[in-house]
């Protein structure tokens, strides 16, 4: 099994999988299909989601299933939500998850708090994809990360795959899933490559991956942070040191086992979250290691992220901006008595 | 007379008489509840529904458990026209084990989604796109379904309004707005927040129809719900009614209303009073005899007496609650 | 003929030359940067104003730096029509430090608050609450300012349009909306969007008026904003006005634009296009001879050449520049 | 100097002090005033806010000064940001924090980043006053605590005091500071009295408080959890150990150097912080002195929060839902080896 596809399309193909084995899954947002109402394009889209993902969808399942909606990130978030809680199983794609300013409401004090505050009388298999992430020059309302606030609203699960073929069988469980999911896409991954399995398959989530193994220590790593981790691993392994990289996959449950058994293993942890510093995922996972492995470290918990500041629209400075192979070596290099760690 | 005229004419006698019933069980439900709150039994915050029953009433006598609605804050009155039973309201108003939401909701998140009730919100304006989604769904399932959604006149004036009328109104859905504007919007006055004249004025930026009712009139909010409830399940698309109504008691409970004159309550609470004047109605047209009236009234009495019964001995939560019902399915340390 | 006559003959010729040059200066700088994207120097999103001059300069002819505007993700032309400088927009364009906001806003977010200008705006419908603030603001400050926002047909169904406008309308404030009809938000129609037949039909619903002009015949936006911009100076409150108009590039540098057909393309970059129009206009009125505007268009080149040759020879911000302007004052590991 | 007055109160005379020294401070929310263009209120206020807070001050000030708005949040805190932009010193009270889901947008894509899309060339002189917290009764959709939402977002200050006359000297901080500034004011704490100065004063934002000392262990505590902490404290001193009370009264900025010295001290730390768990100002503080203050710690550090769930309606779940006394007792019991510390 050798297929290749791009993380794009493996979304694609798991939206497709979904959509053909359960009619009451559907799909709406701006521009998912675009071009609705054109009598030249008739069923053919004209967009396909703003950076193509969703392409060709309305061809095989139509505008009725295939939603352009007005640019009302409340309105049909919201509608999804009531959707779901009435039979079906909508994807609401919200673009940029920066515009969870204009949906934060229907999100956290609807979608997510319906089921409890009903009593468990409902349920709401309701997706929302979104593009998150900095590195495109897109500037500061269309490059942040912003996993952390969902993580944080109980009745939200969070899923951030670092691959293409993670992508696919996770948002096939997502779709598939009777609670809402927050499904977080960073859009500087679209291109990348991988293998990817053809047809249904489902990826549990709540389940880290281990993408390298090693003793020496581990680097917990969010996202397109696994490949920046991947390859500070693969520079600190000419070093003879062996790091572990655990990509958690889902932040919402986490999956504290893995996490916890590879830093009793390496007693060393760095976690590497492209977020804002402050409460965010990077210092959740630290609590949790500092409460519940806090015997298995022999050193401080490190951690390489985004400075306190809106992403800068400059190629210069946002270069600075995101986490880098050497920012992790260097706070390996404050873990581990080894100057020659630090390669820059 | 024709048959097929007895017939309608007794159906409306019948469906007239359940619309008092149920306009009296919200009334007496909200003044029992008003009375209760002042001992300090009932926690939390609570917004009561008395002197809009025409509103809730006159639309949901359209509705069956497969249609839908979407209430607010002051949901009492929406629940009880849909059909929720009165001691599991009572129950959760309690925050008891018994109530609809196990406790869990409370006054302002009381539902009953077999009923079609997608429950009261504590948020303003939450209901429109929630309503939206609810038709959407109803027509995507074609289950022939409507979706209804009620709220105030200060909701009237937030973002959601707007999105939640328009999406329903391109995608031609199946919903019903219903505005209930009862002159305030806490201790705001309705003239100073919304700059439109009536409500109503703006349902033609949306190309949909739109028009305002006297809400404490129970047959003109019936005929207008009426009227709207066929246009959507015609697939016509959505409409939006106004109807001009009024709170009897303050926007929660302990408001001093010093905002409301002494006047306008006086004329409110007596010969505007919708259910003196259902009550009229209904006798001159013969629909129902003042015997009949007055059992209802009985059996009503007794109905909210036992739910505050049942709701008093009811046991409080268990302590496991607290975290269930989260989700339907999630491990917290991750899977295995 | 009056004195007083020939003054104001004079007056606006110049004013009309003005104009003319500003709508050339749009044009040249976003043809430039269409040009210079497609060669991979500039970063980012850039959506471009090309085709739609004469609404910001219509409306902004009427404003100085007292008054302020807010603007959309298409923001370019907003910028020149206020008065930024070309060079320093085209080097925050490059994400050069020399850029009006040190290359870290970019093309959606420049801005210059010295002449009014509120920034370009990354979040659609974010402009609309902005406006109301920079009026409530004039206002309070009594500056005889008054504040415009510019936003496009997709942005029309947005909630901060409904609350937006009805604060303004509520508080009376001097806060004109300008509508940028241009069919399209990224590739859906206006029609689909939205359930007004016009944008102009929905100030009805916040009591204000609303008129719809030619979006590219520059006078007649010149006049709409006259007359909205004189009632808000008045004190007589916000206005709305719908230009329809049409983008001549994508919605963004990268779009390949299936949706609009090549009628409508062809017809709306010849016959129908504002400068081509206002030429005429200014010919036929002897506002300014053909010498005038070559000149005019001699110059403007030139101005847009020296802003590109600026921006390519300006420096990146340096390192440091990454964590400032945050905030104005804050002590990260907190105080002492 | 020995007035006491309510939490309440304090905050209404922070906003009197600054609104009498200029002009430019003007408040705007929901009923702030209440009864607008009423004829038989005339000047007289409604309301003054939901809770009363805002009391007698449109009598001073004047309806142009203290303006009810309509139900539209994301119409009155944009205008607030741009107010600011331009010339004035707005206060926005958001009622209940729970309404950040209508109006998130303005204040972390507009206000939070204006200044530095701008390249520094704007300043956003700007509180956001909002009310939070659990314990009223209030259910799920107006009890949260969302400090930690704010607080990962760069270009916002996040204050929230525990006792009356820290409240006052930090909102006259707050509303004299060219910064954005959300104010956390718990719903429960309104009507607890304290000492309070008369006249105009402040108190530094990034600056914390010890408010009890201690040698023995250190609990950091938020808002009105620090009088949770307290009585704690008190318990645990009856039985020998002394707990040192550290309030932070800022988490951004977060007085990093209080809290560091005072686990230096104490090698023990507990953080006390009533929202969910996730992502949260506790984990944040936990990381915080993971990584600085690692080589301090004698144990691990324990969080005392309320758990992944909405806040219940029921009172009998609520109670359960919160921070206690005894919740502390038994985390502190984890970390001293001393049985006898768990009082129940
Ligand atoms: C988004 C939001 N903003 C503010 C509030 C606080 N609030 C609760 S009810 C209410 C007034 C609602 O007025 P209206 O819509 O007229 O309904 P009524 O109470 O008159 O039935 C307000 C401001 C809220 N719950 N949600
Ligand atoms: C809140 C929000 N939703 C969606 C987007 C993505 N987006 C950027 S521009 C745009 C279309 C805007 O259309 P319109 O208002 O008509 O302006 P135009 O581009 O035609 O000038 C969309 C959907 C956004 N930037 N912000
Ligand atoms: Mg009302
Ligand atoms: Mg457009």
């Amino acid at each position: 099994m050798a297929r290749q596809i791009s993380f794009a399309d493996a979304i694609n193909e798991a939206i497709k999988e979904t959509m053909r084995n359960d009619e009451n899954v559907i799909l709406l947002g701006e521009d998912v299909a675009g071009g609705a109402d054109l009598d030249h394009l008739g069923d053919e889209d004209a967009w396909g989601g703003v950076m193509g993902v969703t392409k060709g969808l309305v061809q095989e399942f139509g505008r009725d299933r295939i939603l352009d909606t007005p640019i009302a990130e409340a309105g049909y978030v919201g509608a999804a939500v009531s959707a779901a809680a009435t039979g079906m199983r909508p994807i609401a794609e919200l673009m940029f998850n920066d515009f969870i300013g204009s949906c934060l409401d229907e999100v956290m004090n609807q979608g997510a708090k319906l089921r409890y505050m009903f009593g468990g009388h409902a349920k709401i298999p309701l997706v929302i994809r979104t593009m998150h992430g900095a590195g495109f020059r897109a500037a500061a309302q269309h490059s942040q990360t912003l996993y952390g606030m969902f993580t944080a609203i109980p009745g939200v699960k969070v899923v951030v795959p670092s691959t293409p073929a993670d992508a696919k069988g996770l948002l096939i469980s997502a779709i598939e899933d009777d609670d809402m999911v927050v499904f977080f896409e960073d859009k500087t991954l679209y291109n990348v490559k991988g293998e990817v399995p053809e047809g249904h398959y489902t990826i549990p989530i709540g389940k880290a991956d281990i993408k390298r193994a090693g003793d020496d220590l581990t680097i917990v790593a969010i996202g397109k942070q696994v490949n920046t981790a991947l390859a500070a691993a693969e520079q600190l392994a000419q070093k003879g040191i062996e790091a572990e990289v655990v990509d958690p996959r889902s932040l919402s449950p986490l999956d504290e086992n893995t996490i916890l058994k590879s830093v009793q293993k390496t007693s060393r942890l760095v976690i590497v979250d492209e977020a804002n510093p402050r409460c965010n995922a990077a210092t959740d996972i630290s609590a949790l290691v500092a409460d519940k492995g806090f015997d298995y470290l022999d050193a401080p918990i490190k951690m390489v992220t985004a400075p306190h500041s809106p992403v800068p629209f400059s190629p210069a400075l946002e270069d600075l901006y995101l986490p880098t192979p050497e920012k992790i070596l260097a706070v390996v290099s404050e873990l581990i008595d080894d100057e020659s760690v630090v390669t820059i | 007379m024709r048959v097929s005229e007895v017939q309608q004419e007794a159906l409306t006698a019948e469906k007239a008489k359940w619309m008092y019933q149920k306009m009296v069980e919200i009334r007496r439900f909200e003044d029992q509840v008003h009375e209760t709150f002042s001992t300090g039994t009932i926690p939390g915050f609570v917004h009561l529904y008395a002197g809009e029953e025409a509103v809730a009433v006159g639309v949901c006598s359209h509705l069956d458990d497969k249609d839908y609605i979407t209430s607010t804050h002051r949901g009492h009155g929406h629940c009880i026209a849909k059909g929720c039973d009165l001691k599991g309201m009572m129950a959760e108003i309690y925050g008891k084990a018994t109530g609809l939401c196990k406790g869990k909701g409370g006054s302002m998140h009381i539902a009953d989604v077999s009923k079609g009730m997608l429950g009261a919100n504590g948020i303003v304006g939450g209901g429109f796109p929630l309503a939206t989604g609810a038709g959407l769904s109803a027509k995507l399932r074609k289950t022939g379904g409507v979706a209804v959604c009620f709220f105030g006149d200060g909701a009237n004036n937030h973002g959601t309004f707007h999105e939640g009328i328009n999406q329903a109104a391109i995608w031609n859905l199946p919903v019903i707005f219903v505005a209930e504007n009862n002159g305030y919007g806490e201790s705001t006055p309705f003239e100073y927040a919304s700059s439109c004249k009536s409500i109503a004025d703006r349902a033609a930026g949306y190309n949909i129809p739109g028009e305002t009712v006297d809400g404490k009139d129970t047959m003109a909010v019936y005929e207008a719900a009426q009227r709207a409830v066929e246009r959507a399940r015609n697939g016509e698309g959505p409409s939006l009614i106004e109807c001009v109504t009024y709170r009897n008691y303050g926007h929660f409970e302990g408001d001093a209303q010093t905002y409301k004159t002494s006047e306008e309550r006086e004329q409110h609470l007596n010969e505007l009073d919708a259910i003196i004047r259902f009550r009229e109605y209904l006798l001159s047209n013969n629909h129902a005899s003042e015997d009949d009236l007055h059992s209802i009234d009985e059996n009503v009495r007794e109905a909210v007496a036992d739910a505050v019964e049942f709701a008093e001995k009811s046991p409080m939560p268990e302590a496991d609650q607290l975290t269930t019902d989260v989700y339907v399915n999630y491990k917290p340390g991750g899977e295995e």
